[in-house]
């Protein structure tokens, strides 16, 4: 078994298995951490088939953006989470039907996976085989570059078009301006004069202030 | 290939939609008054102004129709066979066209259908009171529809005023129908509800599969043009299914039996009016689609299911002849009575032989003049007493001569006595159906013993014995509104009746030519 | 193919983003009190865009970015139509936001980007831009959803209809990505080729079930229609009149091209699975909506039942059904805008009343709109001589043209169970007993809109239907 | 010798797919693992995309996958957002009594 | 001048109510007996012209009916002997009856529309007898029947009058039943409903070709398939005729709805049923002639139906206490015998009879009538008695009615080469000896026909005598104000009688050579038919006297010698074709039998002491509820037919078509409904699970069908 091999079934497994807990987990920030776990996981799978980049995005985006993301409004919603996980096992053997229904059919259909005869790629690389083979070759992150900000370049424009929509939606939804807020407001400050502050003011002896 | 004349003019449509002028204009009458904030026309003078300005718009747009029909009779040559004044122009498409054209099928009905309107208007003229306005326009959006369904040479166009028809009388029934409820289902709903329910559900249930066989005649023939689906030949499997499909249509239409308990409903829910067109001529769509569609497209089903037909005519003449026997209710009676003379309609239509189908058509004549007659009789005393139950009349015959004579009059037509039109159909029908199997006029003939009973119960217990009822003490006999209609109707089912022949003879050349046809078809079909 | 003349191509696109990103800006500087600025500007930007897709430089047909992305007939007809019912769907909301307290320059912004979104849908022919294009729609619509963040039901709307959506987008992915790696293209043509030759690849046929789930949610077909009541309820008003127009239409148009397309060689194996949706929905739409008494669900409802008449079309998956569809949409998006500005107009002094027995004697209290109603919901059940019969006639055309019998009875069947459901609509309007009368002044456009949509299906369309036919069958011809 | 081929990837993502649906199955009450479940799918398909992109010699899965995680992100943020505004007027997320809306 | 004849009481008909109304009901009186007097007197001239003179048959078209195809029914008026007798008859009585009602309605107002009913039937009756085609016969056939319902329920207050108007109807419509199957089989087979074509082609024995059928044979030996089995043609058109005819004339099983119908006026009864509608199948029976001959099992039937009526009727008649159903019954029995006459082939002598039966009932009936008003409209015989003090001109008119009737007359003596004897006598005597006559023939049925005729004759004078004993003679039985002021009638009620008296006496003797004498063939000049053979076997004479030499060709019976071999219907059996001379003698002994019993019974002792047949024996049950026969339909006809009308309403129409149908699909899709809803139950998770399992069966089901081909 070669070393590939062993790392493939060390991160597939680990990934299985953190999936598994993911779901079976009592409590959701376990969960998220388990969800992080199969994430790196799957980063790793990425290497081991030459997808260096993605490999990287994920880690980044999803272990660094998304899984927090998820952590901090689990954290945030102070909810009873033992409660939301009675009945847990009620829909568990549904579950499990439908689940090994769908891996074995998806198993089966994976299977009889040929490289299709008559395709023209649209963008050839170098196979995974091939980048073993020939380390002179472009890297992976050089290959998607070029073509990323050329070719694909309108998906990358839309996508940010979508991460727009999503701020956009991330703001109306959840930001409010509070009332009652003490707020720092430094062009206040600056714009302070020193009359608005300070009053001079002449004490005659023996009156005081009045 | 059957003869079309075309007209330079466009008669039929100006006849198809000149109702909806008068429509158009109560329209413009109420736009044009003062409404406060809600809509409602605040001023009653003017509310009352804009009703009577209904009913005579009402009343001069229909008798105008009439006489436009009656120039287009004049137009129509009826001693041709093929259809005349056609005229079309391209609409969905070049093959689904805007089609029309009469022929000596379909030209009465025409006919029939603008003399019954005004006799409508008028029967509504003060029976109805509330939305006066609306009924009135909902009459004459009726009468395009109904028209058109006569006039269209197109299956589409003709199924688009064919099932069209179906709203303004849901409107009709439900808006203006009769008091009380009904359980159903569970819950408790107005009876003229349900019945307009039943009513639009159930002919439209029928005549959506109609739709269905109509999509696969033109993904086949590539055409919806009547003419030429009449020279098409469907392949004997796929007629089976065409028929069945146009049948379950026409035959809700009809109606025949078993799906005829919508019509009960119907009837005793209507306003007068509404019963009057509905048995007059919206029954008669059924029968006439039978002779337009089924018999000369689908010569090889009609002729293998003619047996169906016959069984369930038989069934609709003897089983609603005894329903009606038990009938408490003036206009379920009257109703019940239409289904089994109807089922001598398409007893008639499907022997197939000159006898029978022209004896279907002038039953369907005249069972629009007799029964819609009947219906306006039943409308005079609910105008009175505002109950259509048999047991509350008796001896009205005291107050009333002059109805109790017309109501005579139309009880016998109802029964079919000889010398009204109802005999001609009647018999004409059942000679048709002994030439097939004398089984089928033994048991048809059944109904002609039925009826009288049923007929004459009827006359007995409204009519005569002593007037008791105090409330029946100081009923008026009819006013000129009332029996004008009357009149006129009885005129046209006594003159037929004594002399069928301009009717009959404008049945027969298209007659003639559907059974040569037909006949042809059915010996190359090895029938 | 130059990059201008690439743009020039993808103006009204362009128009649409950079207009939305710079009304955003213009919104955030200005503040809610411009809510209303924004949103006609936002109508303007729409307009401006229909005048391109109509008017517009170049070719009728032209593929752009590497096949990803095409201009043709079918799409420009999904495009008009789409832009003018979000149009509308911006200026009937304009009263009721501002009477909630709603009025936000986003919303118009964000309709404006799924706009945006339905535009790359319906001119996706590409795996990834039809991702693209559906998550783009899809986020702006699952916000709009929660657009009414203080409300319970709004926010529960928004959120069923995210989980769900983003359940969906990931089985459109796993449908995807099995299509992608069974034919190693991503591009609808290259996927035809692949698919032409090699012959029931059974990958590619599992992939395409995936596929089709994921648009049939889009498109809300059953089974993955649950979304919809759910959601058309909870949502603002004017959101669901968006909804239920402009997204089903480019959805549907999306699912249209990408059959046809992409699949036309393995039409027998998707042709069933359309056909069990589309009775399925059909069947969903019938039923469920007789018991209804918020007429918003009952709208959602009827919507399921509407998208499954138009999938037999689709199933038939010939040029005459794909233009079947698009009669089938167009009408069915003029029937529901018009249905849904009957629906803002009804407000009483309490605010708004979603509850069909609110109509009770409405032709009685307020004539014009129980015409209006009367007519549209005659032209939802199908019923000639409205429009909506037309677009039934032409589904159960298409079906029976390729044999499907079956289909089109069953269409036959549900719609005559339809029928009572509106026909309870207009007997409460007819026969009842009236109910408090609604507000008259509902504002210029409601009415306008909803005149307009009842006057088309009845009489104008009924008459002028032939150019409305001839277009779509042009529009459909250029996928073929 | 094992070697591991495309198929190995694409079982390893299958089953990902399969534990996300039971997941959503078991975890009904509580959306965020809902959520999560539907990241495991995702991430399934990004193995899918990524697996075949290798094997088949064509980077276009890669930048498809890359797209997912764009948009994944993005819709997790929306989707997050969304919560966020549901648990502040309801002050639970439980989706057992989210049911304001039915039949 | 024809149509007038027949027109006239139309436009009497038309027009009594709107004179009445403008003018006053005295001048639409005058105006309808007006036109009737017109009428009669115009059809004793066609009588004269057609029958006696040297007038040819004609037919007078008037306009096309019905034209559908070969379908074709004209107006017409066909003129022969046997319209013209029928003419005679129709509106001779009806002007009487006219007249007689000028006075007999005075005191019960609605003259006007009497009148016009009056002359409506009239009019409807002179159609039937004119009709040149079986449709126009038809028409008048309803057209009587309508009258008949309208003069029936003429007092619609009274409930039993309605009663048995609608009962006359409907009844009379299960006759037309099987009429109108008749004239459509006469079409399917002859392609005509014309009687000249219909006629000719059988008596031509031709080739007819049913509709529909390849082949044909020729008419006399013509199966037809009716009903499932392949029948004679002629047989089964000539029965569905007669069961027309049963019906209107009130023949066994059909004849319920006669007695019934006394409940109208007593001019009513005189002339509709009595002389005129009620004899109409007799008419059709005659006119039909050429069929029977050719169709003997339906000959037969008519036979013997006619038979058992004339015995049934009589015995009934025994009974009865109400002094019109005395003669209804009478009536009922009298048509018996014209149809068993009929049925053996003497058209001629029923013709006779028809027409002497006219004078003698409508003289009986008026009569009736005329004690009725001065008895205060009393109609129980039981509550009279002396009648012939307070009224002895209408007395004498009865008793010659029931002399006329119960054939009062001198068998073997001539007069003007006529039997000697009242009307009845010569009619009906004639009709024993032809049945006689026809059971030598061969016709066994003849025997059984002659048996029962004279048992009727028999029971005919009996309550004929009883009638006028109980009610003019002996002591008075009225109450204390009816003897003292008896209503007299007016003289409008008496003078019609006059005629009808003479007639009654004379008529008999008067027209025997023209009817059935030796002037017949003359007379009738085809309008009866009679087969060819006939006129080679001049033994088949069924005139009983010998100086009638010449063979009629109108003649009952065919010769057969095989005759001898059947016996058992008549003791004795005289072997020759001479009526032997105990037949001649025995109607008359018959008569003299009834009379003396009744005299016997009513004359002697208290009148209405129980006689023969003690009250509360089974017999008297069964005679005095006559024979239980509007109870047995009651209960298997009519009370079941309403409860099937009502169950097939409530059941059928209520429970299954909508229970099923629409009901219960709406109630099946309402609960697919709520099922179908139950499944959005709101919760995410529910809809989530939804979407899964749809795709795994998607993905399943796909793998199948799909997966199945690699």
């Amino acid at each position: 078994m070669s070393l590939a091999a062993i790392a493939f079934f060390v991160f597939a497994s680990a990934a299985i298995a953190s999936a598994l807990m993911v779901v079976v987990s009592k409590n959701p920030v376990h969960s998220v951490l388990f969800l992080i776990t199969a994430f790196i996981s799957v980063a790793g799978l990425f290497v081991l088939m030459g997808a260096e980049y993605l490999a990287m995005l994920l880690v980044v985006v999803y272990v660094g953006a998304v899984a927090v993301l998820f952590l901090f409004v689990v954290m945030m919603l102070d909810v009873d989470f033992v409660e939301l996980k009675q009945g847990f096992l009620q829909y568990m053997p549904v579950a499990s039907v439908l689940a090994t229904i769908v891996v074995v059919e998806l198993i089966f259909v994976v299977a009889v996976w040929s490289l299709p005869s008559n395709v023209e790629l649209a963008h050839p690389s170098p196979t995974a085989a091939e980048t073993v083979t020939d380390p002179n070759g472009p890297t992976n992150i050089e290959a998607l570059g070029l073509i990323l900000y050329t070719d694909y370049i309108h998906y990358f424009q839309i996508a940010g078009i979508i991460l727009l929509i999503a701020m956009i939606g991330a703001i109306i939804l959840t930001f409010r301006t509070r009332d009652g807020v003490r707020k720092q407001d430094p062009a206040a400050q600056v714009a302070r004069k020193r009359e608005d502050g300070v009053e001079l003011v002449d004490i005659k002896s023996g009156q005081g202030l009045s | 290939m059957i003869e079309q004349l075309h007209s330079d003019q466009p008669w039929l449509s100006l006849l198809t939609f000149a109702p909806l002028i008068g429509a158009l204009s109560i329209i413009l009458r109420r736009m044009m008054s003062r409404t406060d904030e809600n809509g409602a026309i605040a001023d009653p003078r003017e509310q009352a102004q804009i009703e009577n300005n209904a009913r005579w718009i009402a009343l001069g747009i229909t008798s105008l129709t009439f006489l436009v029909s009656l120039g287009v009779y004049a137009l129509y040559d009826p001693s041709r066979a093929g259809y005349q004044l056609v005229e079309e122009i391209p609409w969905l498409n070049d093959s689904i066209k805007y089609k029309m054209g009469v022929d000596g099928i379909s030209i009465l009905f025409v006919l029939l259908t603008t003399f019954i309107m005004p006799i409508c208007i008028l029967a509504s003229w003060n029976s109805i009171k509330s939305r006066v306005a609306d009924y009135m326009i909902a009459f004459l959006i009726l009468e395009t529809l109904m028209i058109g369904v006569f006039v269209s040479l197109d299956l589409f166009l003709f199924y688009f005023f064919f099932e069209g028809s179906l709203i303004p009388m849901f409107l009709i029934i439900g808006v203006w129908g009769s008091k009380g409820t009904k359980e159903f289902a569970g819950v408790s709903m107005p009876s003229r509800v349900y019945a307009a329910l039943k009513f639009f559900l159930f002919t439209l249930l029928g005549s959506l599969l109609l739709l269905v066989a109509m999509a696969w005649m033109y993904a086949q023939a590539g055409t919806t043009d009547i003419p030429a689906l009449q020279g098409y030949e469907f392949p004997a499997g796929a007629q089976k299914w065409l028929w069945l499909a146009f049948f379950a249509s026409f035959a809700v239409k009809m109606p025949m039996w078993p799906v005829h308990t919508w019509l009960p409903d119907a009837h005793v829910q209507a306003p007068t009016a509404g019963s009057v067109v509905l048995a007059a001529i919206l029954l008669k769509m059924g029968g006439y689609g039978f002779l337009r569609f089924s018999l000369p497209m689908f010569p090889l089903a009609s002729a293998d299911f003619a047996p169906l037909i016959y069984a369930l005519s038989i069934i609709a003449i003897i089983y609603t002849s005894l329903v009606a026997l038990a009938q408490e209710d003036m206009k379920k009676l009257i109703a019940y009575s239409s289904v089994a003379h109807m089922g001598f309609v398409t007893m008639g239509i499907f022997t197939g032989t000159q006898q029978g189908i022209e004896g279907g058509l002038f039953q369907m004549l005249s069972h629009g003049f007799i029964s819609g007659a009947l219906f306006l009789c039943v409308g005079v005393v609910y105008d009175r007493m505002h109950t259509r139950e048999i047991a509350a009349y008796g001896g009205l015959v005291h107050r009333m001569p002059l109805y109790a004579f017309l109501f005579l009059f139309f009880t016998l037509g109802n029964v079919g006595l000889p010398g009204t039109s109802g005999f001609v159909g009647e018999i004409l029908a059942m000679t048709g159906a002994f030439k097939v199997n004398s089984w089928i006029a033994f048991f048809a003939a059944f109904g002609v013993i039925l009826s009288a009973a049923y007929a004459l119960r009827l006359y007995r217990q409204v009519m005569y014995g002593e007037l008791t009822k105090e409330a029946l003490m100081a009923i008026p006999d009819l006013n000129w509104r009332e029996w004008l209609p009357l009149g006129l109707l009885m005129l046209f089912a006594l003159f037929l009746g004594f002399n069928p022949g301009p009717a009959l003879s404008v049945f027969t050349p298209a007659v003639e030519l559907l059974i040569s046809n037909y006949d042809a078809a059915l010996a190359a079909g090895g029938r | 193919m130059g990059i201008f003349e690439t743009l020039s191509f993808a103006l009204p696109e362009l128009v649409l983003v950079i207009g939305a990103m710079g009304l955003l800006i213009a919104g955030v500087f200005l503040g809610d009190s411009a809510a209303k600025h924004i949103s006609l500007a936002s109508v303007g930007l729409l307009l401006i865009a229909i005048i391109l897709v109509i008017f517009g430089p170049g070719a009728p047909t032209a593929s752009l970015f590497d096949g990803a992305f095409r201009i043709d007939a079918f799409s420009d007809f999904a495009k008009v139509i789409v832009f003018a019912a979000a149009a509308v769907a911006i200026l009937m909301s304009d009263r009721f936001l501002g009477g909630e307290e709603l009025g936000r320059p986003e919303y118009p912004v964000l309709i404006v980007l799924a706009v945006f979104g339905m535009s790359l849908m319906v001119s996706a022919t590409d795996l990834i831009s039809l991702y693209m294009g559906v998550e783009t729609q899809s986020l702006a619509l699952y916000i709009l959803a929660a657009f009414n963040r203080d409300s319970r039901r709004s926010t529960e709307a928004g959120l069923k209809y995210f989980v769900l959506g983003a359940l969906s987008s990931c089985l459109l992915l796993y449908g995807a990505s099995l299509i992608y790696g069974f034919t190693g293209a991503t591009s609808f043509e290259a996927i035809a080729s692949v698919a032409k030759a090699s012959d029931a690849n059974i990958g590619l046929v599992i992939g395409l079930v995936f596929l089709i789930s994921g648009l049939a949610f889009k498109v809300s077909a059953a089974p993955f229609h649950m979304w919809t009541p759910d959601v058309y309820e909870g949502a603002p008003t004017p959101v669901t009149a968006f909804f239920a127009a402009a997204p089903k239409l480019a959805a549907m148009a999306l699912f249209v091209r990408t059959m046809v397309t992409s699949f036309p060689d393995v039409i027998d194996d998707w042709r069933p699975i359309i056909a069990l949706i589309a009775v399925a929905s059909m069947a969903v739409g019938a039923f469920s909506a007789i018991v209804q008494t918020n007429i918003k669900r009952l709208m959602a409802y009827s919507s399921i039942g509407h998208m499954g008449y138009a999938l037999i079309g689709l199933a038939a998956g010939t040029s005459s059904g794909a233009s079947a569809v698009l009669i089938y949409m167009s009408v069915y998006v003029l029937m529901t805008i018009g249905a849904f500005a009957c629906v803002l107009m009804m407000r009483r002094r309490g605010g708004m009343t979603e509850n069909i027995a609110d109509l009770s004697g409405l032709s009685r209290t307020n004539m014009p709109l129980a015409l209006i109603l009367t007519i549209l919901m005659f032209s939802l059940a199908g019923v000639p001589p409205t429009a909506g019969f037309f677009g039934k006639w032409y589904v159960f055309l298409a079906a029976v043209d390729t044999g499907m019998i079956w289909l089109a009875v069953a269409g036959v069947i549900a719609s005559a169970i339809s029928a009572y459901y509106y026909l309870r609509i207009i007997w409460f309007m007819w026969f009842d007993e009236p109910a408090p009368a609604f507000e008259r002044d509902t504002g210029p456009v409601l009415r306008f809109a909803a005149w307009a949509c009842a006057l088309l299906m009845f009489p104008i369309l009924t008459v002028f239907m032939g150019p409305l036919i001839k277009t779509a069958e042009w529009a459909a011809a250029s996928l073929f | 010798m094992v070697e591991i081929g495309l198929g190995n990837y694409l079982i390893v993502a299958a089953i990902l797919f399969a534990i996300g649906m039971a997941g959503i199955f078991v975890n009904r009450k509580n959306v965020i693992v809902i959520l999560m479940s539907i990241e495991l799918m995702l991430l399934a398909v990004n193995i899918n995309l990524v697996a075949f992109s290798q094997f088949l010699g064509d980077l276009t899965g890669q930048v498809f996958a890359f797209m997912v995680l764009t948009v994944a992100a993005a819709e997790a943020a929306v989707g997050l957002a969304i919560l966020v505004a549901y648990f502040r007027n309801r002050g639970d997320i439980a989706v057992e009594d989210a049911n304001l809306m039915k039949n | 001048m024809e149509p007038f004849v027949v027109l006239l009481p139309l436009f009497g008909a038309m027009f009594a109510l709107p004179v009445a109304r403008l003018v006053g009901s005295r001048a639409a009186e005058i105006l309808t007996t007006g036109f009737m007097l017109i009428a009669a007197i115009g059809s004793w001239i066609i009588l004269f012209d057609v029958g006696l003179g040297s007038g040819e048959d004609k037919t007078i078209r008037l306009f096309t009916w019905i034209a559908s195809g070969s379908f074709q029914a004209e107006w017409a008026m066909r003129i022969d002997t046997l319209s013209a007798v029928m003419l005679v008859v129709v509106n001779s009585v009806s002007f009487l009856v006219h007249w007689y009602s000028m006075g007999y309605m005075k005191d019960y107002g609605e003259q006007p529309r009497f009148f016009a009913y009056l002359s409506l039937f009239t009019f409807a009756m002179l159609t039937l007898v004119t009709a040149d085609n079986f449709l126009q016969l038809f028409f008048g056939w309803e057209g009587v029947g309508l009258a008949s319902y309208l003069l029936i329920g003429f007092w619609f207050k009274k409930k039993s009058a309605n009663d048995a108007a609608i009962k006359a109807f409907v009844v009379n419509r299960v006759g037309d039943f099987g009429f109108a199957l008749g004239i459509m089989c006469i079409f399917y087979v002859f392609g005509s409903i014309e009687f000249d074509t219909v006629f000719g082609a059988i008596a031509a024995n031709s080739e007819a070709i049913p509709y529909g059928r390849a082949t044909g044979a020729p008419i006399q030996d013509l199966t037809i398939t009716f009903l499932g089995n392949d029948w004679h043609a002629l047989t089964v058109i000539g029965v569905l005729l007669f069961i027309g005819a049963m019906g209107k004339s009130a023949q066994f099983l059909l004849h319920t709805w006669l007695p019934d119908a006394m409940e109208g006026p007593t001019p009513v009864s005189a002339l509709i049923h009595a002389a005129t509608m009620v004899t109409a199948g007799v008419f059709l029976v005659c006119r039909c002639s050429v069929i029977y001959e050719y169709a003997p099992n339906a000959a037969a039937m008519v036979t013997l139906v006619g038979a058992i009526t004339a015995f049934f009727a009589a015995t009934v008649g025994l009974l009865q206490d109400d002094i019109k159903k005395i003669v209804a019954y009478s009536t009922c029995s009298q048509l018996g015998y014209m149809f068993f006459a009929a049925g053996v082939g003497a058209y001629d002598a029923a013709m006779f009879h028809l027409f002497t039966h006219a004078f003698f009932k409508a003289l009986l009936f008026l009569g009736s009538g005329a004690v009725i008003i001065g008895m205060h409209h009393e109609q129980n015989i039981k509550k009279m008695g002396g009648v012939k003090e307070l009224m002895p001109l209408t007395h004498i008119l009865m008793v010659i009615g029931t002399i006329a009737i119960t054939g009062i007359g001198i068998p073997g003596v001539f007069l003007f080469g006529a039997p000697f004897g009242t009307a009845g006598f010569v009619s009906k005597d004639m009709i024993i000896e032809s049945a006689f006559l026809a059971g030598e023939a061969g016709k066994t049925f003849g025997y059984f026909a002659f048996t029962l005729g004279l048992l009727a004759a028999v029971m005919t004078a009996f309550y004929s005598w009883r009638l006028i004993f109980l009610t003019f003679w002996g002591a008075s039985r009225a109450p204390e104000a009816v003897r003292k002021h008896p209503h007299t009638p007016p003289d409008a009620m008496m003078w019609p009688l006059a005629p009808l008296a003479i007639g009654a006496l004379a008529a008999g003797i008067l027209f025997y050579g023209n009817f059935v004498g030796d002037k017949s063939e003359a007379f009738w000049n085809g309008a009866l038919y009679a087969k060819v053979e006939h006129h080679e076997t001049p033994a088949a004479d069924h005139a009983a006297v010998d100086d009638h030499g010449e063979p009629t060709p109108l003649g009952a019976s065919e010769t057969s010698h095989g005759a001898d071999a059947v016996e058992e219907a008549t003791e004795d059996h005289g072997g020759g074709h001479h009526v032997p001379n105990w037949v001649l003698w025995s109607p008359f002994f018959a008569m003299l039998f009834g009379t003396i019993a009744a005299a016997f019974h009513y004359l002697r002792g208290d009148p209405l002491r129980p006689g023969l047949l003690r009250s509360g024996g089974m017999i008297y049950g069964i005679l005095k509820n006559k024979w239980y026969f509007d109870e047995i339909y009651d209960f298997l006809l009519v009370k079941p037919a309403f409860a099937f009308g009502r169950f097939l309403w409530k059941e059928g129409d209520g429970k299954t078509i909508d229970g099923v149908g629409p009901d219960g699909i709406a109630a099946v899709v309402a609960a697919g409904a709520r099922r179908i809803v139950k499944m959005q139950s709101g919760y995410l998770y529910h809809y989530a699970f939804v979407m899964l399992i749809g795709i795994a069966i998607f993905v399943t089901f796909m793998l199948i069908t799909a997966g199945g081909g690699q």
